[in-house]
């Protein structure tokens, strides 16, 4: 079973779907480590994001096409620093899915381009509370998944939880990137609100999927 | 909807009924460009200056649309509330700005404005704009490390962009106002105290709670809690907290001659932003620095929030000129 | 002592501390005498000159020392926060003021502030000094009968105070003078409103108690609660609910021209005020009233109170011009 | 009985105690429909008075010398309305009161003169919700008492006794004068302060003479 464009289109809403039904969560969060925004943030950016979907005349022929505009919406739209890093991030994937269906192997590029959009832009290694905390995991958990022979769908599923593990695995971290930094010490003890959208982006991608 | 007790119609709408108003009622000094959003000298570029841009989340006036005008810079971006402005606005106002000799971007140092303005540049460079920019980190309530995301820019920057302002102003190439403007953040440092939270409007609910007889040291200008919570103490109290780091971290000895600012959050009446002035300029005497220059004023704010930031300038002779030199905008105008 | 949340030490000292800060950062522009407290401008009396002095309780800053200096005011009598200075200050204020053409007094109209002025221009009289005094009045959520108390003096002050000094400035006579005061205080009104209370240092606990869900709409300046609570509304609702009031008072049917001022009651940050300005300015378009000058900003507070006041000046060419010419104090600046 | 000049020293010890004590309590009334500061207006007044009482080398000779002290010194350290209000009620009293001792008629007259003072600088008539609404059935009552036989000590107890029922009689008022009238109809409800330290004050003169 391989993944198409379909496929794209629905993580996307879902993606969109989960935000806004969590967007006061991800708000709270960034409130006790950061200012406050990244629910608001990134909700903005994903409703431009469907309503640019809706407005296509005719379906992307390419996963890639649908990841691009994401990108390309998420980097005009969000601002903050999830702006450029999930804008980085789909830009990459965009450009390691120009194809028109991915398998397990594709999923698993996917998530390594996106990873390395994010390391590349922000410059943050793991353990320093950010969401490249819950996409390290992900990305290493599909990989292990596909080469362990699990489909596609699979990989996904297994991203989706090792991302949330991941996410929860940044509440006794000290951050030394993001804006939690400033907190110092008291950052410890709260979940990064990025580690937490990544997990629900990823959970959505598996959802589509299954 | 949340509602929060503030003058505004729908919080998706507050920055845009805010430039409005803004430029209806300073149409002779700042143009405003809507979609994207970014403000302007009301006059256009200036053609052969270096142009200056800087921005940031909005929720901070009236940096940074308030120092638009002569003798400062030439165009701001705001985002949304406490968020970075987005590339696709930051492009179009280093290219408004760019008067045929390049475009110095002043950026606070926050992960999301460092990011936005680095791919604006990117994306004005392919448009034939020469930028560079400069990072603004003069909060010494964070580390400074080489691992971490560094200090933050807060008030610090109204030195910055008054003074690069007026290098460029008077004519200086690209190369020299970057160098006037590296030269104000290697000598301002700051920090603040927070009394009350501020309310985000989307939010809904203020940034983080504190209980009537505790304040917050070391914080940002984006609502976030400070570096440590300490019981409420009195103002002279509080300023030495908020003068000695910085002035150590100045590494002031005694001799020097400084510009000090007294930065309000928002909410202060100015009658303490001057009790606080009073002791910190008393507290760099005694240190054998001399005051000469002063601000004292809500320039650099996190919405309503009550509390206040000490900066200090070290100053010297060029620093000093460029400082007095004429400027005219909204928020600050000699 | 009640402990207040604010950057203050001992609430008995906050306006001599605040003064001494004020002195200090501003040393070329006023000077601060003490012992009775009053401020003057920084060069002392001009010659020649017809004086202007105002004053009032303190908490309402930058009123009305931050409007010393040239082309405003000559003194300022900072009275106890809320409290209507006493006549052995407003006297020597008023000698001090005086170059040999008289002296103007512009008078808040509050009980207080009338008789005490009254007391201190009789005393000043005693020493030679001739005084007149007007008495502002521009509050329209006041009723103005004969037989009350009558409207109070709130946010029109600035402009009473800018336009006599710049009439004084240009060498009018002490009846000139006083004739463009009273030009300004027939053709000024203000409406206020009110988010928060606001705290008396020396009371330690807010002026009113308000709902989260509600505000005071008609307050004046001193942290009085207003004419009548509603519940939080929009802001345009709420500006409508000022300016109306202010235009009908006014009678502006169209085709007048007019400074609109929206001022900030010391906690309202400026983007709110100016989403505020944006709509009082297109309810006069609406009725036909240009907007020909404006003024956006903190000028008349009552502390930390969030809110915010709306007042309108009919304007002629006399007055423009004279709003228009130099002023250089450290609040009004151009 | 008459009352001498340790009288009138003692009275106006007596209202800085009763100033002091009810600072809050004038605070509360004058915070709900004023400015909230009578009470500190009042008590840095009379602190000044006390130590200039206590400055003074030697004792005044005349009732008025004491009471012409406390005026200049209230119109010189309250400020606000009741400053020049309660400045000119002593300065007129001290005027009506140049002599060493006061007989029940002298008690009489020290109140019409202060009671005149205040209206002569402040306009109000009866029913305006101010201290006017304390001061005029003060001395309205001195006057019956002592036309009816009543000693100078009587004369005061009787005019206490008239300005507190006077001052509760502020409450159901709609003030016209100062600061409350410009609450309107909302200013109905409340006890005016400055009738309400006129009460403490006649009270303090009262206790003096018992
Ligand atoms: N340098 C970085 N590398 C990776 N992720 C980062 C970095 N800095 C911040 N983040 C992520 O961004 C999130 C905050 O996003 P957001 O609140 O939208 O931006 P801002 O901090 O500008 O308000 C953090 O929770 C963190 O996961
Ligand atoms: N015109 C007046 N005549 C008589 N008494 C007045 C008048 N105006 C105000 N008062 C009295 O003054 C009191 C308020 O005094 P205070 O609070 O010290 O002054 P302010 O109103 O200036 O803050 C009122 O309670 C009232 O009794
Ligand atoms: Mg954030
Ligand atoms: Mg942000
Ligand atoms: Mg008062
Ligand atoms: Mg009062």
């Amino acid at each position: 079973m391989t993944l198409d464009v379909a496929w794209a289109v629905d993580w996307v809403r879902r993606s969109a779907d989960a935000v806004a039904e969590h967007r006061e969560e991800l708000i709270e969060l960034d409130r006790q480590i950061g200012d406050g925004d990244h629910g608001e943030n990134l909700n903005r950016g994903f409703t431009a994001v469907v309503a640019k979907l809706d407005a296509l005349e005719e379906p992307p022929g390419e996963i890639g096409d649908v990841l691009k505009l994401v990108a390309t919406t998420l980097m005009s739209t969000v601002g903050g620093a999830a702006g450029p890093l999930y804008g980085t991030a789909f830009l990459r994937a965009a450009k390691a899915t120009a194809v028109p269906e991915l398998d397990t192997k594709g999923v698993v590029a996917l998530l390594e381009a996106a990873l390395e959009g994010i390391v590349v832009r922000g410059k943050a290694r793991t353990g320093e509370k950010t969401m490249v905390d819950a996409w390290t995991p992900a990305s290493e958990a599909a990989a292990a998944a596909s080469d362990a022979g699990a489909s596609a769908a699979e990989a996904l599923e297994a991203a989706a939880q090792a991302a949330a593990d991941g996410a929860q695995a940044t509440i006794p971290l000290v951050a030394t990137k993001g804006r939690a930094s400033y907190l110092g010490e008291r950052s410890a003890g709260h979940l990064d609100p990025g580690a937490r959208s990544t997990e629900l982006i990823l959970q959505a991608a598996a959802q589509a999927a299954a | 909807m949340t509602s929060v007790k503030k003058l505004i119609n729908d919080p998706q709408n507050v920055v845009a009924e805010s430039l409005e108003g803004f430029a209806a009622a300073h149409a002779d000094v700042v143009a405003v460009h809507t979609d994207p959003p970014f403000v302007t000298r009301a006059g256009g570029t200036t053609a052969g200056k270096v142009g200056l841009v800087s921005g940031g989340g909005s929720g901070h006036e009236p940096l940074h649309a308030g120092f638009v005008g002569v003798g400062m810079l030439d165009a701001a971006v705001p985002g949304a509330v406490f968020t970075s402005p987005t590339p696709d606005q930051i492009a179009p106002a280093l290219q408004a700005a760019d008067g045929g000799k390049g475009v110095l971007a002043i950026v606070k140092n926050y992960t999301g404005d460092v990011l936005n303005f680095e791919t604006a540049a990117e994306l004005a460079d392919a448009e034939g704009v020469t930028v560079r920019s400069v990072v603004v980190n003069d909060d010494v309530a964070v580390e400074d490390s080489l691992y971490t995301a560094g200090r933050r820019g807060v008030a610090g920057t109204v030195a910055v962009e008054k003074i690069a302002g007026a290098a460029a102003e008077r004519g200086d190439d690209l190369d020299a106002v970057v160098a006037v403007a590296e030269k104000v953040i290697a000598n301002v440092r700051s920090m603040g105290v927070a009394l009350t939270a501020c309310t985000v409007p989307h939010a809904g609910k203020p940034s983080f709670d504190l209980p009537e007889d505790e304040i917050e040291i070391g914080i940002g200008i984006h609502g976030e809690p400070g570096r440590r919570r300490i019981p409420l103490a009195g103002a002279d109290e509080i300023t030495e907290m908020l003068l000695t780091p910085v002035a150590d971290d100045l590494g002031l000895t005694g001799g020097e001659k400084v510009l000090l600012f007294v930065n309000g959050m928002g909410g202060t009446p100015a009658s303490e932003l001057y009790v606080v002035y009073r002791r910190a300029r008393a507290l760099l005497a005694e240190r054998g620095v001399e005051v000469i220059r002063s601000l004292v004023g809500n320039y650099v704010t996190s919405l309503e929030m009550q509390g206040a930031s000490v900066t200090v300038l070290r100053l010297d002779d060029e620093l000093t000129a460029l400082w007095d030199a004429p400027v005219h905008t909204t928020a600050l105008r000699w």
